[in-house]
């Protein structure tokens, strides 16, 4: 029998593993993926609380789930578009090259 | 009110629109921005028209059209124009002589680079000069006044490369501020009397019998009412702009402007603004308590009684008609001579006013303004064969080679001369001779204009023999328009130039009849009344006198001149005058103008001079001192400031200083732009705070 | 635990390390797609029949092909490290710190015994339901996001002046 | 009646009996497979007509004969061909990514097949009736695109890099109007199961069904359904992915043998899944056209409505020429995407408006009118579309 807590722990898993692509890799993209993948990560812990709350006709994590669904994929969006304008003014899209806010 | 007068604003406003344009053309757009000010002046003289349609209809009566300008508090402060007889026939006469001359000046400016800017001053002149005539407000007559005199004094150095030119034009703009300066002074004193700066106001004008009892019932200053010495004040704007002794001397130097300018400003109209001014103030000049009794505010010299303010205007007005006509004898410019001739023919007009009222004044002036603008265009004419010479002495000969502007200018030189019972001037002269003659006050301003006729017709003589008479006399080298041979360059002007002469001509010549003593519509349209044909009235009270000794003094003049210059002729271009051959002392004096330049510069500008060498010691030395007393010890309590805040506050302060930017350094190695180090840095942050609040927080 | 739970758990985290650890990056994003897609049948089998659909559209048709666009467009690889710059360990350190304060946490709450109630009836509709009435207002705010995400991804990617696209 | 009932569900039927065999734990499973294994055969079948119907069509069109020489007619040429693709040589070129390329043909048939799943070849034919059906084929569908992709990336060759370039922006770009087009149906229906859709279509009044391509939003929606998908499955005149003359042959290039026949079957998959998905959302599914001819089993009409449409885009591919990729993004983004919108708005008045013959004028006007202003401004690269006449040599 499956329960919550192996759901939440396969999230917390995605989570640490998207968490160390974004702070190891060098490219932008996959940094922008790991980040993609801890808001996936937050999905699943959503809608697994919902499906194991005690009131899953109220639909709340679904909900939830939808909405951060879209905001992740316009974030997706104009986080490539970002990537694309650092691209082209600094023709690189290693973040250790890009430094421009050095104090 | 008709509509003509609820849109006499047009009139000013079209010529001031084309200036508007003109400026804002590009600098090659010539034939446009030419087009633009004729068209604008034409549609002008076409609304002036009408209006002095309007103005006949109503006989005499003022129509006015007034507005809010300015509110501040309860008082209001209004602007507005007017149309009346005054101002229908002085719009007219500006408008067509203005038309006349700007086409005029599409031949005599051809060859100019600087075109387009000379028609865009000349259209913003002609409009200033249309808001001066019909202003029904002092200040809206000022206001234009001073635009007009700008236009002068952009007009005069036109050719500002020239450093004569820019000279002439400080000149006149500095002089004339003197003028206005006694203008402005007289405006306000105008205003705080009577509480308003409207001519007419439906019986609360400035210029309305209220009004006037109220000035003339104030105290001035000299036993003077207020009315005598506000009409005062003004006049010394009018004989400043209109060139009267002592203010005379910068018309002479203006003739530094083209000569369409000449001929526009300086002779028929800007000039004349003053006369016009006096006209238009006439009943102020009047004020007096026995005048106003009479009720004839407007009427003519036999019903007025002179007051102070007239008598001033009718002597300097004298003085400066014999002055000028003096000085113009000893003149070789052939612009320099006309010019005096203005002078001493607007000194005529003064004295006209003075002595006879508006109507003979004003009567003057639009003669005076067409045949003046002849002559001055007719010498346009021959500087401009002559290829810019201006010199008379070095001309001659010029009726065969230029027939068409020796005719025109022939009938010009009458008029001014005034030729009995042909010519306008001889009307309009014989009118301001007759008033003079029945002056009550003296009879000395009649004897001085018949002098200055008298020498009116001997100088003009003078200068058409020296001009058209014998033999051309320019030296070879100029005026050589490439056509070799001798002298072909000198040649008639194109028919752009020639054409409004002869229309000038014809007016100069014909004008006098609408104000003959037989007809005189121009008086009595100008007085409100009806004109009837009486050819008895010729034979008046003492008018066959007058006209007889003005005719036998004008033919007197002009037979002299004859003998002196014209029988035999002038030699040469390095040939003495006769009359300075004569006396030449005198000569030399009329030649320097009476040195009157000369006692300015030795008089007004040394006293100035040494006053302001005054002023400089009285302040290097006085002011200055205390001032350095001061200075000093101000900066020696700085020095010791400066000890204390250098070495004691600085020093800790900048201590503290190095010690920020050391730490901030250190800081700063921390924010290495590196994304991910940041993240890493919250993302450690974030675990301690999780392990704090799950194990710490106890 | 189901053999289902566990299959498609470990073909979930095998994407997802792989997605993070591959040297290729258009072999990362594929990986992800993989990730993805486990998600989205992990969401299949909690009864979330519409969120996992959303999924699958949302993240395998667009976010991938997106990253692919853009990897393409950057002509970008993992740049090689320099030494003396290498933050790998750092970096894992810290994630490892994070998910065992996580799985502590989990393991301390006792969420984790819940048993799964009966799945819910009905899905797609109710939830359209749902956003057309109480949830009406979110749905119009991200209606807004989404548009202002859209021009300002195409402002951005586009930059100033070039008429490109 | 009571036989045709039967021959109308003799397969659901035998289904039943088939799984009775099977231990009832394992029953469920048992059906599945069973549904799935006769799906794979009766569409890779059916595949292997319209490659042939298509091959013969083509050629009468063009005015040659087709394939006319393996079996009477030429009707076992799919045999052949398949045949050949299997023995031929597979040939990875050296730089390849192997393990992309070869995932590449396989997820594309995969999703290909997964599209069947919701749809409801006959009455209580449907392999799994989701609650979210159309949802779930067009997540499906748009797994496609990341197939195309690999297949491109993987092969290292810039034809094949190019083609998927053009395939995926394509795709991306018509998957937009596509999935509108279907909303316009979902939201007249009021669900996403595609049973229920079928369903609600498979009423009469009088001899009229109640199909939705029989309304004006429905009319509209269908057609700029069937261009849209038109463009997703990459058929002619929307080829340029794959167009022969300008990149070889797109992303498959590096493909041979049984690897090329699986992106050739992925293909016509594909297409024949768009078309059922056409069928399922428009043109009532499996429903008769006339109540009079519902004695015709369910499941025969959906073949002949899926031939038709198959007809119909062999037709096209021997009328029409190939667009250029501007032409395609425009028609695209500046004409069907507006005119899907429009028809939503449509379709949401139909639904809210009183029924009679207002709602079909206004819904109607609606539609035609934005069709009429966006067909005179689309606008090729500042030519305005006009009917072109073609002059042949004279």
């Amino acid at each position: 029998m499956t329960t919550l807590s192996h759901y939440l722990l396969l999230s917390a898993l995605i989570f640490a593993v998207g968490m160390a692509g974004a702070l190891t890799r060098r490219n932008a993209i996959l940094v922008l993926v790991g980040i993609e993948l801890m808001l996936n990560a937050a999905n699943l812990n959503l809608i697994a609380f919902w499906r194991y709350g005690p009131h899953p006709e109220a639909l709340t994590g679904v909900m939830f789930a939808v909405f951060s669904i879209t905001v992740a994929a316009a974030e997706a969006a104009v986080g490539l578009g970002l990537i694309l304008a650092l691209h082209r003014h600094m023709q690189t899209t290693d973040l250790d090259k890009v430094t421009g806010m050095k104090g | 009110m008709s509509e003509i007068v609820r849109n006499l604003w047009l009139i000013p406003a079209l010529p001031m629109l084309a200036a508007g344009v003109c400026a804002l053309l590009k600098r090659g757009r010539r034939r446009l921005s030419a087009g633009l000010a004729i068209g604008a002046m034409a549609g002008a003289l076409g609304l002036s028209v009408a209006a002095l349609v309007e103005a006949m209809r109503a006989g005499g009566a003022a129509e006015t059209f007034n507005f809010v300008w300015l509110q501040f508090g309860t008082e209001w402060l209004k602007l507005g124009w007017v149309l009346n007889p005054l101002t229908a026939v002085m719009l007219v006469m500006v408008s067509f002589v203005g038309l006349l001359i700007f086409i005029y000046s599409v031949g005599y400016m051809e060859t100019d680079e600087n075109f387009g800017r000379f028609f865009c001053f000349l259209a913003l002149f002609a409009g200033a000069m249309l808001g001066v005539v019909i202003s029904n407000s002092l200040l809206l007559l000022f206001m234009c006044w001073e635009l007009v005199g700008l236009t002068s004094y952009l007009l005069i150095g036109f050719w500002f490369e020239k450093p004569s030119a820019a000279a002439a034009a400080k000149k006149a703009f500095i002089v004339t501020r003197i003028g206005d300066l006694g203008f402005f002074l007289g405006m306000m004193w105008l205003y705080a009397g009577s509480g308003t700066l409207l001519f007419y106001d439906h019986g609360a004008g400035c210029l309305e019998h209220t009004a006037l009892a109220r000035l003339v019932a104030q105290a001035g200053v000299l036993g003077l009412p207020a009315a005598g010495i506000i009409a005062i004040l003004i006049f010394c704007g009018a004989a400043g702009k209109s060139g009267q002794v002592p203010l005379h001397v910068w018309l002479p130097d203006a003739m530094e402007g083209p000569t369409p300018v000449s001929a526009l400003i300086h002779a028929a109209t800007m000039v004349a603004a003053g006369v016009f001014l006096m006209a238009r103030i006439y009943p102020l000049l009047a004020a007096s308590a026995a005048n106003l009794g009479s009720a004839a505010a407007l009427g003519s010299a036999a019903s007025v009684e002179p007051t102070p303010a007239l008598m001033v205007v009718t002597w300097v007005g004298a003085i400066t008609a014999v002055f000028a006509a003096v000085i113009a004898v000893g003149q070789y410019d052939i612009k320099r001579i006309l010019a005096y001739s203005t002078v001493s023919q607007l000194g005529y007009m003064m004295m006209g006013i003075g002595v006879g009222g508006a109507a003979v004044g004003m009567f003057h002036l639009i003669t005076h303004a067409f045949f003046k603008a002849l002559l001055f265009l007719g010498a346009g004419s021959v500087i401009h064969g002559c290829g810019g010479e201006q010199d008379i002495r070095k001309m001659g000969g010029l009726r065969k080679l230029m027939p068409v502007t020796f005719a025109a200018y022939t009938a010009g030189m009458l008029a001014l001369c005034g030729l009995p019972l042909v010519v306008s001037g001889f009307w309009s002269k014989d009118a301001i001779l007759h008033a003079a003659s029945e002056w009550s006050v003296s009879h000395v301003p009649f004897y001085l204009g018949t002098i200055g006729a008298l020498l009116t017709a001997f100088y003009m003589t003078r200068q058409m023999a020296y001009v058209f008479a014998g033999t051309l006399r320019l030296p070879e080298g100029e005026a050589q328009h490439g056509h070799g041979g001798h002298h072909a360059g000198v040649h008639e002007s194109p028919a752009v130039m020639t054409v409004p002469l002869v229309i000038l001509a014809v007016f100069a010549v014909g004008l006098g009849f609408i104000g003959t003593p037989a007809w005189p519509w121009f008086q009595s349209f100008l007085n409100g009344g009806q004109a009837s044909f009486e050819l008895k009235a010729l034979a008046g009270e003492g008018m066959l006198a007058v006209m007889a000794t003005s005719s036998v003094i004008v033919l007197a003049g002009l037979g002299l001149g004859w003998m002196i210059y014209g029988r035999r002729g002038i030699a040469s271009a390095e040939a003495p005058d006769a009359v300075g051959a004569k006396m030449p002392a005198v000569f030399a004096t009329l030649g320097a103008a009476f040195y009157v330049d000369a006692l300015y510069a030795a008089t007004v500008v040394r006293l100035n001079n040494f006053a302001a060498r005054m002023s400089a010691r009285l302040d290097r030395w006085v002011f200055g001192g205390a001032v350095r007393t001061v200075t000093g010890t101000v900066s020696g309590l700085a020095h010791l400031d400066r000890f204390t805040d250098e070495t004691l506050v600085n020093g800790g302060f900048d201590e503290g200083c190095e010690s920020v930017t050391l730490g901030g350094l250190i800081l700063s190695l921390l924010q290495g732009g590196r994304v991910q180090n940041y993240m890493r840095g919250i993302g450690t942050a974030l675990v301690v705070l999780a392990a704090l609040m799950m194990w710490g927080a106890r | 635990m189901t053999i289902g739970f566990l299959i498609l758990a470990i073909v979930t985290m095998a994407g997802v390390v792989a997605a993070m650890s591959m040297r290729h990056l258009i072999h990362c994003v594929l990986a992800l797609t993989l990730g993805f897609a486990g998600l989205a049948m992990l969401y299949l089998q909690l009864e979330a029949q519409f969120v996992g659909l959303t999924q699958l559209l949302v993240y395998v048709g667009g976010v991938a092909i997106l990253a692919v666009f853009a990897i393409m467009t950057t002509h970008s690889s993992e740049p090689v490290a320099r030494p003396g710059t290498s933050y790998w360990l750092g970096g894992c350190v810290v994630a490892t710190a994070v998910f065992i304060l996580l799985a502590h946490a989990i393991e301390k709450s006792g969420v984790g015994a819940r048993t799964m109630p009966a799945a819910p009836v009905g899905g797609v509709k109710e939830i359209g339901v749902a956003l057309m009435s109480g949830y009406i207002l979110p749905l119009e705010i991200v209606g807004l996001l989404l548009t202002a995400a859209l021009v300002g991804a195409v402002v951005v990617a586009t930059g100033e002046g070039s008429g490109k696209r | 009646m009571t036989r045709a009932v039967a021959v109308d569900q003799m397969f659901v039927t035998l289904n039943h009996a088939l799984v009775a065999y099977v231990p009832a734990v394992w029953r469920p499973l048992a059906s599945a497979v069973l549904g799935v294994v006769t799906v794979m055969v009766v569409f890779l079948t059916l595949f292997a007509l319209t490659v042939l119907l298509e091959r013969k069509g083509l050629g009468r069109m063009q005015n040659r004969y087709g394939p006319n020489r393996v079996g009477p007619w030429g009707i076992l040429q799919p045999v052949a061909d398949g045949i050949k693709a299997i023995i031929k040589e597979d040939v990875v070129p050296q730089s390849a990514d192997h393990a992309v390329h070869f995932l590449a043909p396989v997820l594309i048939v995969v999703a290909a097949f997964l599209n069947y799943a919701v749809i409801p070849v006959g009455r209580g034919m449907a392999l799994t009736d989701l609650n979210a059906g159309v949802l779930f084929f067009f997540a499906i569908s748009s797994m496609v695109e990341l197939g195309v992709f690999m297949a491109g990336w993987a092969s290292r060759s810039k034809y094949s890099l190019f083609g998927a370039m053009r395939a995926i922006a394509q795709m991306i770009s018509y998957e937009v109007p596509m999935l509108l087009a279907a909303t316009a149906t979902v939201m007249v229906a009021g669900t996403l199961s595609t049973t229920r859709i079928v369903e609600m279509q498979a009423t009469y009044t009088g001899q009229i069904p109640h199909w939705f391509v029989l309304t004006p939003w429905g009319f509209t929606g269908f057609c700029l359904f069937m261009v849209a998908a038109t463009a997703e499955s990459n058929r002619s005149p929307f080829d340029l992915p794959e167009g022969e003359s300008e990149i070889v042959a797109g992303y498959f290039i590096e493909y041979s043998g049984f690897k090329f026949a699986l992106f050739f079957i992925g293909e016509y998959l594909g297409m024949m899944a768009t078309s059922a998905m056409a069928i399922t959302l428009f043109l009532g599914g499996w429903s008769a056209p006339l109540a009079c001819l519902q004695w015709f089993p369910t499941w025969g009409w959906f073949f002949v409505k899926l031939v038709a449409l198959l007809c119909g885009f062999i037709w096209m591919r021997g009328t029409l020429p190939r667009l250029r990729m501007d032409q395609l993004m425009n028609f695209s983004w500046k004409f069907l995407l507006p005119m899907t919108l429009v028809n939503l708005v449509a379709t949401g008045l139909w639904r809210f408006l009183p029924v009679g013959w207002e709602r079909w004028l206004i819904c109607g006007a609606l539609v035609v009118v934005p069709y009429a202003l966006l067909g005179r401004s689309i606008n090729w690269q500042g030519r305005k579309v006009a009917v072109r006449r073609y002059r042949y040599a004279e």
